[in-house]
C-alpha cells in the first residue's frame, strides 16, 4: 500500500459518481445509503493518508500516470492537506446522513451524483500541485455548487444560482487569464517549479498574473465585494449542501488563494496583494457581520456569520507572518466544526418546523431541546465565548495581526464580533425563553448523535486545544514555508 | 498545611465552582443542587483560609500549558487578599441562592461568573486574565438573559466592548515586547520606553483602552448605564456576588496596571504631571469622583429598592477608583480597606433585599413599609448594612472612608475630597429614604402575613455581617494585611487602632462610648418616660380618619424637592444616549445590508469590474 | 505609460473578453448576459493558443515531416481543450437556470428578479 | 439618459483593464519559443507514450488528471442539466415536423455521421481530434434527428447507464494501472505490456489512448445528447 | 495575391465584429447566431494558430452544440430582449 493509494481519493468518489445511473431503479432511500457508505469509504481513505502523512512527517506525492512532477501532474498531500481532506470526508459523510431527512426533492440520484462530485471537486482542490488542475477542480466545485444550489427548483433557488454562476464564470475566465499570462512567462505549470522560478519572471507580467489569479479565487473564497453571490447561495441551497458550502467548499477556495500567494512571496508587488487581500478580508468580516444584524432569516443570519467568519480567516492568511498562517488554518478547523454543527441544527429545525423565519425558532428550548442545545453551543463558540474552540483561535488572529502592525484592522474586526455577539445572543434569547406553541417534536436518533458529537469536539477544542493547536502548527507551516515544498516535490530537471 | 497540599491550591480554588456548578446543572433535583451549589462556594473559601500562611509569605505559582498559550497563576498576598473577599461574598451568595432560587440554569452561570473571577484575582499572565474576564462576563451575562433581554444585551455588548478593548491592549503590548506574562512584559516595556523604542501616542492608546476594559467593569460613569439593569434585573442573591465581587474585578484591573505592572508606572511617568500629580492617575481620581457624584445623586432619587442599591454600588466602586487615583500610601491603603468593606457591606444590601423580595414580592417603596416586627433578624442586619454602609464608627465602612478622606486631604486634592464628603452625605441620605421607607411607617394590609427570611438566607446574611463588624472594631487586622502588600504608611498600633501622619483612630474606645451611650438611651426609653404603646394606623390626622390610600407615611418620591432642583441636569441621561447610538448602529446595518446586497446581478458584477479597476490602477501606475 | 504593442491575435482575443464583460455589465437580458460570459470564455481560450504559438512551426502532430523543432507548444492546446468543455458545460447549466428562472419568475429581465436581497 | 451614463462608464473601466492586461501581455511577446515543459514532451512523446499527435498525448497520458476532471466536468453538466429540468413526466413538444429533405437526409445521414465521429476518436492518436470532438459529432448526429422528427426521443434507457459506464471504464483504466503499474492512470499497454510499439503511427499504436478516448468519445456522445434531449422536452401538464 | 497576414486581419476584424453584434442585437436569436460566428471564427483562427485538435473541438462544440443549446433556450424562454425604456437611474434604484 504505497503513498501512490492516495490517489483513490480522488477515484473513489469519481467511479462512485459514474456508478449511480447504473443503480438508478433501486429508489431514492437506497442511493442515500449508498450515498453514505461511500462517504464512510471515502473518510476511511481519508484517515489512512492523515494516517501516513502524520506518522511519516513527508507529505505524500502522487504522481498521475507514473510521470515525475513539472511532465505529469502530481498532487502534494502534505500536512495541511491530508488534514483538511480528512475534515472534507468526515462533513461530507455527516451531510450524507443528514440527507436522509432535509433533501426530499424529487431526482435523488442526481443529488447523490452531484454530493459526490462536490467533495471531489474541494478534495482536488486541497491536494492538487498543479495550477491549471487547481482551474479543473476549482471548475469541478463551482459547476456542483450551481447545480446542487439550484437543486431545490423554486424560484429563489434559480435566482441564486443564476447569480453564483454570472459571477463565478467571470472569476473563473480571469483565473483563466491569468494562467495563460504565468504558462507564457515561466512555461511551466507545476506550483514547485512556479515557486523556483517565481523570482526571475519579468515583473508586470508576475504582478498582473497574480492579480488575476487572486483574483480568481477572491470570487470563490468570498471576500468583500466579490462575496454578494454568497448568502443568496447558501439560503437557498438544501441545508446539507450548505454546510458542506461554509465548511470546506470555501476553505477549499481560501486554501487555494493562500497557497498561491505564498508561492510567489519571491516576485515583485508582492506585498500589495498581501494589503489588498488584508484589506478586503476587514471588509468582509466588516459587511457580513452588519449584514446579518436585523435579518429575519436565521439561515441567512448563519450564512453571513460564516461569511464573516471566513473573512477573519482570509485576514490571518493574509497578515503575512507564520504565526498568523497558523492560527488562520486553526480558526479553519474551528469554522469548519462549528458551522457544520450550525447548519446541521437550523437546516434540521427548518425541515421540521418547517422554515427557518426567526418565529420558527421560538421556544425552541421547549420544542426540541437537543438541537436547541447543539445550537447554542455552536452559537456561543460561533461568539468566541472562552472554554469553547473558536476563542482561542480568534484571539491568536487578532495577536498576530497587531503583531504585524494590522492594529486599526484588528480594531475594526473586534468592533464586528460585538456585533456578532449581538445576534446570536438575541437567537439564543428567543429560542430558550421565547414562548411556543405547546408541540414537542420527536428529534431522530443519527442527527441527534452527530450533533452531540459536535458539540464534544468544539468542548474538547476549547478546554484542551493542545493536539489541535500542533495540526493547525504544521498544516500552517505547510503553507508558509515554500522552500520545504519546494524541497519536497521531487522536480525532474526539465529547465532549458 | 498539610490538610491542602500546595499543588491543589489553585487549581481547587479555580475549578472547584465551575466543576460544582456544572454537576448542579446536570443532577437538576431539588435539595442536591443546592448542596452541590454551596460545596462548589465553601471550596474555595476553605483551601484560601488554609494556604493563608502560605500565600502571605510567598508565592504558590500554578501554569497550565493549553498548547496555544501557557496559563500562568500566582497566588500572593495581593492575589490572595481579593480572593478571600471573594469566595467570602461567594459562599454567602451561595446560602442565599440556595433560598432564592430553585434552578440548575442559575447554579451553573452564578458558579461560572465565580470561577471566572477567580481566575481573574489569580491571573499572572494578559491571556488567562482575558479567558477569565470573558468567562465572568458571560456567567453574569446569561444570570441577567433569563429576566431581561434588553438590559442583558445592553450588559453583554458594553461589557464585550471592554474586554475587546483589552485584547486590543494585551496585542499591542505583545507586539512590542513578545511576551504576554505580567513581570516579563512589564519589564521589556520598561526598557523600550526608557530606551524610546515604543511612542508616547502607542503607550498612550494602551493605557486608554486599559482604563476602558476596566471602566466598564468597575462602572466609572460614562459606562455604568449598565449597572441598574444589570444589578436589578437579577437574582437578588447572586447580585450581592455580582456587585460585590465583579466590580472589583474592574477595580483588580486598575490595580494590575497601576502596580502589578511597574513598567506601567512608566506610562504614567511618561504621560507627565498635571498639578503635580501624575496624569494618569489623575484622570482616575477625576472619574472616580464623577462616578461618586453621579451615581449618589441618581441613587437617591430611585423609587425601585434594587435601582437605588444599583446606583448606590456603581457609587461605591467609584469611592474606591477615586482613591487609587488620589495615588498616595494612605489613599491606596483606605482603597484595599474599602474593597473589603464595600464588598461585605454592599453584599449583605443585596441580600436583604433578596430576603424582602422573596417574602414580599414587591420592589417599589411605597408598597413597603412596618416591616420591622414582621422580620426582625433581617431588620438587625440591615441596620449593620446602613451604618456600615453610611460610614459610622462601629462599622468597617467607617474606617475605610477615613483612610480615604485621610488620603485626599494629605494629597492635597481639595476639589476630590470634596466631592468624597459629598458623596457620603447622600449615601447616608439614600440610606435612611431605605431604612424609613422599607422597616418603619405604616404597614400595607398586605404585608401582615409577612414571615422572617428563610434560615440559609439569613447564614448567608450572618456570614457577610459578622467581618463588618470585626473589621469596624478592630480595623487593625485589615490593615495589617493590606500592609503586607502594599507599603501604605498607616501604622498599626494595635488590632483595634491605625493611625496615619495626620491622625489616629481608636476603634475600641469609640465603640465603648456607643455601647455606654445605648445603653443609657435603652435604660430612659424603658424606666424614663411612660411611653405606651400605640398600634402604628392611629395616628391621629386631624379629624378624618386614616385610610390606606391616605397614609402619612410619605414613601413615594421620598426626595421630591431634590429631584425639581435636578431636573436641569436630569435631562441628559447617558441611558438614552446609548439607546440612540445603537439604534444608530442597527439602521446603518440595515443601509449597509440594503445598499450593497440589493439583489441585482448587475451590481454585483459593476463590484467585481470594481475590483479589476483597482488592480488595473495599481498595476498600471 | 507606452501603448503596448502586442501581436494581432492578443488585440483579438483580448477584445473578445472586454466585449463579452461589457456585455455582461451593460445587459439587462438573462439570456444576453449567458451569450457574453460564453464570448468571454472564447476570448481566453483563444488567448491562451496564442500565447503558446510559435511563429514559423507548424502544428504538434509528429508525423514524417515534423520533428520537435518544427513543432508549436502542445500544452495549450492540451489546456484549451478541456477549457472548451468547461465553458460548454458552465453555458449549459447556466441556460438550464435560465429556464427554471423564466417558468418562475416569467421574465428575464434582471433587474425583476430580485427576490433574494438584503 | 442613465443607461448612456452606464454604458460610457463601463467602457471607460473596460479600457482601462483592458489597457492593464495589454501591458500585461506586452511582457508575453507573441510568437518566441518560450517551451519549458513542451520541449520536453515534443521530444519524448513517441518514445513514452506512442502516440504521434502530442496534444492528444498530453491530454490522456501526461496531464490525464486534467481529463479526468474534464469528464467529471461534463458529466456533472449533464447531471445537472437533467436535475433542474427534471419533470416527473416529460414529452417532446416541438410542433412543426421537419422538411422531406430534412427527414430524409437526417436518416440516411445518420449513420455516415456517427461512423465519421468514430473515426474521430479512434484515430485520437494519429490525427488531430480525440474524444471530445467524436463525442460532438455523435451528438451532433442526435441533434439532426431531434431538429427533424416531432416525436423522436434518445432512448433513454441505453443512454444513462452507457454513460456511466463509460465513466466507470475510464476510472477502472486508471486504477488497472494503480494496480499493475503502481501509479494512477500509469499507460499499463504501452508501458508493461509494451502493446504496438513496432506500428508506430498506425493504428494499434499509443498505448490506451485510443482506449480512452473511446470511451471518453462515447461518454461525451450520450452526455450532450442527454443535455439537449432535456432542454427539448417540457413538462406534461395533466 | 493570397497573402496570409491580410487573412488573418480580416477574420479577426470579422469576430471582433460578431462579438459586439452578438452582444448588441435586441433580437436575441440573432446574437445567439452572432456567438456562434464568433466561435466560428475563432475555430478559423485556432487553425491559423497550428492547432488543429483545438479548432475541432471549437467547432464541433463550441460552435455547434452551444449554439444549438442557448437557440433551445430561447425556444423556452422569449425571444426579443424586452428592453424597455431605461427606467430611473440605475443608480438612484439602488
Amino acid at each position: 500500500m504505497n503513498g501512490q493509494y492516495a490517489s483513490l481519493l480522488v477515484a473513489l468518489p469519481l467511479i462512485s459518481a459514474f456508478f449511480v445511473p447504473l443503480i438508478k431503479g433501486l429508489g431514492g432511500r437506497a442511493i442515500k445509503y449508498y450515498l453514505t457508505l461511500i462517504t464512510a469509504l471515502q473518510a476511511g481513505v481519508a484517515a489512512w493518508v492523515f494516517k501516513t502523512v502524520y506518522t511519516t512527517g513527508k507529505p505524500i506525492i502522487v504522481m498521475a500516470g507514473g510521470w515525475r512532477p513539472p511532465v505529469g501532474i502530481d498532487l502534494y498531500i502534505g500536512h495541511f492537506a491530508a488534514l483538511f481532506v480528512l475534515i472534507v470526508a468526515l462533513v461530507s459523510f455527516f451531510m450524507a446522513i443528514f440527507s436522509f431527512d432535509s433533501v426530499s426533492t424529487e431526482p435523488t440520484d442526481k443529488y447523490a451524483m452531484l454530493f459526490l462530485l462536490l467533495m471531489l471537486g474541494a478534495t482536488g482542490m486541497i491536494a492538487t500541485g498543479d495550477i491549471f488542475n487547481l482551474f479543473v477542480f476549482m471548475e469541478i466545485t463551482s459547476i456542483t455548487a450551481y447545480a446542487l444550489t439550484a437543486y431545490n427548483k423554486t424560484g429563489e433557488a434559480a435566482e441564486a444560482a443564476m447569480k453564483y454562476i454570472v459571477l463565478g464564470g467571470i472569476g473563473s475566465s480571469f483565473f483563466l487569464i491569468g494562467i495563460a499570462l504565468i504558462y507564457g512567462s515561466t512555461g511551466t505549470l507545476n506550483m514547485a517549479q512556479l515557486a523556483q522560478l517565481a523570482g526571475s519572471i519579468n515583473p508586470t507580467v508576475i504582478k498582473v498574473g497574480l492579480s488575476l489569479l487572486v483574483f480568481g479565487l477572491a470570487v470563490e473564497a468570498e471576500l468583500f465585494p466579490l462575496n454578494a453571490w454568497a448568502p443568496d447561495a447558501y439560503q437557498a441551497a438544501p441545508h446539507p449542501v450548505t454546510a458542506m458550502f461554509s465548511a470546506f467548499v470555501v476553505k477549499a477556495g481560501l486554501y487555494a488563494l493562500a497557497r498561491l500567494v505564498y508561492l510567489f512571496s519571491h516576485a515583485a508587488g508582492w506585498d500589495f496583494i498581501l494589503k489588498l487581500l488584508v484589506i478586503m478580508a476587514t471588509l468582509t468580516v466588516f459587511a457580513a457581520e452588519f449584514s446579518a444584524l436585523r435579518q429575519r432569516d436565521v439561515k441567512r443570519m448563519i450564512a453571513y456569520s460564516s461569511i464573516s467568519q471566513v473573512g477573519l480567516i482570509a485576514l490571518a492568511l493574509s497578515v503575512g507572518s507564520q504565526l498568523g498562517v497558523q492560527a488562520g488554518v486553526f480558526h479553519m478547523i474551528n469554522h469548519a466544526v462549528v458551522k457544520t454543527l450550525l447548519f446541521l441544527t437550523v437546516g434540521y429545525v427548518g425541515v421540521k418546523v418547517g422554515g427557518t423565519g426567526i418565529e420558527n425558532f421560538s421556544g425552541l428550548g421547549r420544542k426540541m431541546p437537543l438541537t436547541a442545545f447543539a445550537l447554542t453551543v455552536g452559537a456561543l463558540a460561533a461568539v468566541g465565548i472562552p472554554l469553547f474552540n473558536i476563542f482561542w483561535s480568534k484571539v491568536w488572529i487578532i495577536i498576530a495581526s497587531i503583531e504585524q502592525g494590522y492594529a486599526w484592522e484588528a480594531g475594526v474586526v473586534l468592533a464586528a464580533s460585538v456585533v456578532e455577539a449581538v445576534y446570536y445572543l438575541r437567537l439564543i434569547h428567543t429560542m430558550w425563553f421565547g414562548g411556543w406553541d405547546g408541540i414537542r417534536i420527536r428529534e431522530s436518533l443519527p442527527l441527534g448523535t452527530i450533533a452531540l458529537f459536535l458539540v464534544l469536539l468544539i468542548l474538547a477544542i476549547g478546554v484542551y486545544p493542545n493536539p489541535f493547536w500542533t495540526l493547525a502548527k504544521s498544516a500552517g507551516t505547510d503553507i508558509f514555508n515554500v522552500s520545504r515544498y519546494i524541497a519536497n516535490v521531487p522536480l525532474m530537471g526539465v529547465g532549458p | 498545611m498539610t490538610l491542602v497540599p500546595e499543588a491543589y491550591v489553585v487549581p481547587l480554588t479555580l475549578f472547584s465552582p465551575l466543576v460544582f456548578g456544572v454537576l448542579a446543572w446536570l443532577f437538576d433535583r431539588d435539595w442536591i443542587r443546592e448542596i452541590l451549589g454551596v460545596i462548589g462556594a465553601a471550596v474555595p473559601v476553605t483551601v484560601l483560609s488554609l494556604a493563608y500562611e502560605k500565600a502571605s509569605s510567598g508565592t504558590i505559582s500554578y501554569t497550565i500549558d493549553t498548547g496555544v498559550f501557557k496559563l500562568h497563576f500566582v497566588l500572593n498576598s495581593l492575589s490572595w487578599y481579593f480572593a478571600f473577599i471573594g469566595a467570602l461574598v461567594g459562599i454567602a451568595m451561595a446560602f442565599g441562592l440556595s433560598s432564592t432560587s430553585r434552578r440548575g440554569y442559575d447554579w451553573l452561570f452564578s458558579l461560572m461568573s465565580f470561577t471566572g473571577v477567580m481566575g481573574v484575582f489569580l491571573a499572572r499572565d494578559f491571556v488567562s486574565l482575558f479567558l477569565f474576564w470573558e468567562l465572568m462576563t458571560f456567567g453574569s451575562f446569561m444570570m441577567v438573559l433569563r429576566r431581561n433581554r434588553h438590559e442583558s444585551l445592553k450588559y453583554f455588548v458594553l461589557s464585550v466592548i471592554g474586554a475587546y478593548s483589552m485584547l486590543l491592549a494585551i496585542g499591542m503590548v505583545y507586539a512590542k515586547t513578545g511576551t504576554l506574562d505580567y513581570a516579563m512584559a512589564s519589564q521589556t516595556l520598561l526598557l523600550l520606553t526608557k530606551m524610546g523604542g515604543v511612542s508616547k501616542a502607542y503607550v498612550d492608546t494602551i493605557f486608554a483602552l486599559f482604563l476602558l476594559a476596566f471602566g466598564v467593569k468597575a462602572g466609572v460613569v460614562p459606562l455604568h448605564v449598565w449597572a441598574p439593569g444589570a444589578y436589578g434585573e437579577n437574582d437578588q442573591s447572586y447580585t450581592s456576588f455580582f456587585s460585590g465581587v465583579l466590580s472589583k474585578a474592574g477595580v483588580y484591573g486598575f490595580i494590575i496596571t497601576l502596580f502589578v505592572m511597574p513598567s506601567l508606572y512608566g506610562i504614567y511617568f511618561a504621560m507627565g504631571t498635571f498639578h503635580g500629580h501624575l496624569t494618569g492617575t489623575y484622570l482616575i481620581a477625576w472619574a472616580g469622583a464623577v462616578t461618586v457624584v453621579v451615581a449618589s445623586f441618581l441613587a437617591v432619587l430611585q423609587e425601585d429598592i434594587r435601582k437605588l442599591l444599583a446606583y448606590s454600588s456603581v457609587g461605591q466602586v467609584g469611592y474606591i477608583i477615586l482613591a487609587l487615583g488620589v495615588f498616595n500610601g494612605v489613599a491606596v491603603g483606605g482603597a484595599m480597606f474599602h474593597v473589603l468593606s464595600h464588598a461585605m457591606f454592599k453584599g449583605l444590601f443585596w441580600l436583604i433585599s433578596a430576603a424582602l423580595i422573596l417574602r414580599t414580592g414587591k420592589t417599589r417603596f411605597e408598597d413597603f413599609g412596618g416591616l420591622a416586627e414582621k422580620m426582625p433578624v433581617t431588620f438587625a442586619m440591615a441596620l449593620i448594612a446602613v451604618l456600615s454602609l453610611a460610614g459610622i464608627p462601629p462599622m468597617a465602612g467607617f474606617a475605610s472612608k477615613w483612610l480615604i478622606y485621610e488620603g485626599a486631604i494629605q494629597a492635597h486634592m481639595p476639589l476630590v475630597a470634596g466631592t468624597i464628603f459629598l458623596g457620603s452625605a447622600l449615601a447616608f441620605a439614600y440610606v435612611v429614604r431605605f431604612l424609613y421607607a422599607v422597616w418603619f411607617g405604616q404597614r400595607p394590609s398586605d404585608l401582615d402575613d409577612v414571615r422572617e427570611a428563610p434560615l440559609p438566607l439569613l447564614v448567608g446574611m450572618t456570614i457577610l455581617a459578622i467581618p463588618n463588624i470585626v473589621f469596624g472594631i478592630a480595623p487593625g487586622l485589615a490593615v495589617r494585611l493590606i500592609n503586607r502588600f502594599f507599603n501604605t504608611n498607616i501604622t498599626v498600633n494595635s488590632y483595634y487602632s491605625i493611625s496615619t501622619p495626620t491622625g489616629t483612630y481608636n476603634a475600641l474606645s469609640v465603640t465603648l462610648v456607643l455601647i455606654v451611650g445605648l445603653a443609657i438611651a435603652g435604660l430612659i426609653y424603658i424606666y424614663g418616660a411612660n411611653a405606651r404603646k400605640i398600634k402604628v394606623t392611629n395616628t391621629y390626622q386631624s379629624g378624618n380618619p386614616v385610610t390606606e390610600e391616605y397614609n402619612l407615611v410619605i414613601r413615594r418620591n421620598f426626595y421630591r424637592p431634590l429631584a425639581e432642583a435636578l431636573d436641569f441636569w436630569l435631562k441628559y441621561s447617558w441611558d438614552r444616549f446609548y439607546e440612540r447610538l445603537a439604534n444608530l448602529t442597527e439602521d446603518f446595518a440595515d443601509w449597509l445590508r440594503e445598499g450593497f446586497y440589493n439583489g441585482n446581478v448587475q451590481s454585483y458584477s459593476w463590484y467585481l469590474a470594481i475590483i479589476l479597476l483597482i488592480l488595473a490602477i495599481w498595476g498600471v501606475l | 505609460m507606452s501603448v503596448p504593442h502586442i501581436g494581432l491575435y492578443y488585440f483579438g482575443a483580448l477584445s473578445l473578453v472586454l466585449v463579452g464583460i461589457y456585455g455582461v455589465l451593460v445587459k439587462k437580458n438573462l439570456l444576453k448576459i449567458l451569450i457574453s460570459l460564453s464570448i468571454v470564455e472564447t476570448g481566453v481560450n483563444l488567448l491562451l493558443i496564442s500565447v503558446g504559438y510559435i511563429t514559423g512551426r507548424s502544428a504538434p502532430i509528429l508525423s514524417e515531416g515534423i520533428g520537435p523543432k518544427q513543432a508549436v507548444d502542445p500544452i495549450p492546446q492540451a489546456l484549451v481543450l478541456t477549457a472548451i468543455v468547461i465553458g460548454v458545460a458552465t453555458t449549459a447549466m447556466a441556460l438550464s437556470v435560465a429556464i427554471t428562472l423564466y417558468e418562475k419568475y416569467g421574465t428575464l429581465n434582471i433587474e425583476e428578479i430580485r427576490r433574494l436581497r438584503g | 439618459m442613465v443607461s448612456v451614463l452606464k454604458r460610457s462608464l463601463a467602457i471607460i473601466t473596460l479600457l482601462i483593464i483592458g489597457y492593464w492586461l495589454a501591458q500585461g501581455l506586452a511582457g508575453v511577446p507573441f510568437g518566441q519559443d518560450r517551451m519549458l515543459v513542451g520541449k520536453y514532451y515534443l521530444e519524448n512523446v513517441k518514445a513514452q507514450t506512442g502516440a504521434v499527435n502530442a496534444v492528444t498525448a498530453i491530454v490522456v497520458n501526461y496531464r490525464g488528471f486534467d481529463t479526468l476532471g474534464e469528464v467529471t466536468v461534463l458529466f456533472i453538466a449533464s447531471t445537472g442539466v437533467g436535475a433542474l429540468l427534471w419533470r416527473r413526466k416529460k414529452k417532446r413538444t416541438a410542433k412543426t415536423e421537419g422538411s422531406v429533405v430534412l427527414r430524409t437526409g437526417s436518416e440516411l445521414l445518420f449513420p455516415f455521421i456517427l461512423m465519421f465521429g468514430t473515426y474521430i476518436f479512434i484515430h485520437g492518436h494519429l490525427t488531430p481530434g480525440g474524444g471530445f470532438p467524436g463525442g460532438a459529432t455523435i451528438a451532433t448526429a442526435f441533434l439532426i434527428l431531434y431538429m427533424a422528427f416531432v416525436d423522436y426521443e434518445i432512448p433513454h434507457r441505453l443512454f444513462e447507464p452507457l454513460e456511466g459506464l463509460a465513466g466507470m471504464g475510464y476510472v477502472l483504466v486508471g486504477l488497472i494501472g494503480l494496480a499493475i503499474g503502481s501509479y494512477f492512470l500509469f499507460d499499463w499497454i504501452w508501458q508493461t505490456w509494451h502493446w504496438g510499439a513496432a506500428n508506430l503511427g498506425r493504428l494499434f499504436s499509443g498505448g490506451f489512448i485510443p482506449v480512452i478516448y473511446t470511451l471518453i468519445g462515447l461518454k461525451v456522445g450520450t452526455e450532450l445528447s442527454g443535455i439537449v434531449d432535456s432542454m427539448l422536452t417540457e413538462e406534461v401538464r395533466e | 495575391m493570397n497573402c496570409i497576414p491580410c487573412a488573418e486581419y480580416i477574420i479577426v476584424a470579422l469576430m471582433i465584429g460578431s462579438a459586439i453584434l452578438a452582444v448588441e442585437w435586441r433580437d436575441l436569436l440573432a446574437a445567439a447566431v452572432g456567438m456562434a460566428a464568433v466561435s466560428l471564427f475563432a475555430s478559423i483562427l485556432f487553425f491559423l494558430l497550428q492547432a488543429p485538435d483545438v479548432a475541432m473541438t471549437e467547432a464541433a462544440i463550441g460552435a455547434a452544440l452551444s449554439g444549438a443549446v442557448v437557440i433551445f433556450a430561447i425556444k423556452r424562454t422569449q425571444r426579443f430582449e424586452t428592453e424597455e425604456e431605461e427606467r430611473p437611474g440605475w443608480w438612484i434604484r439602488w
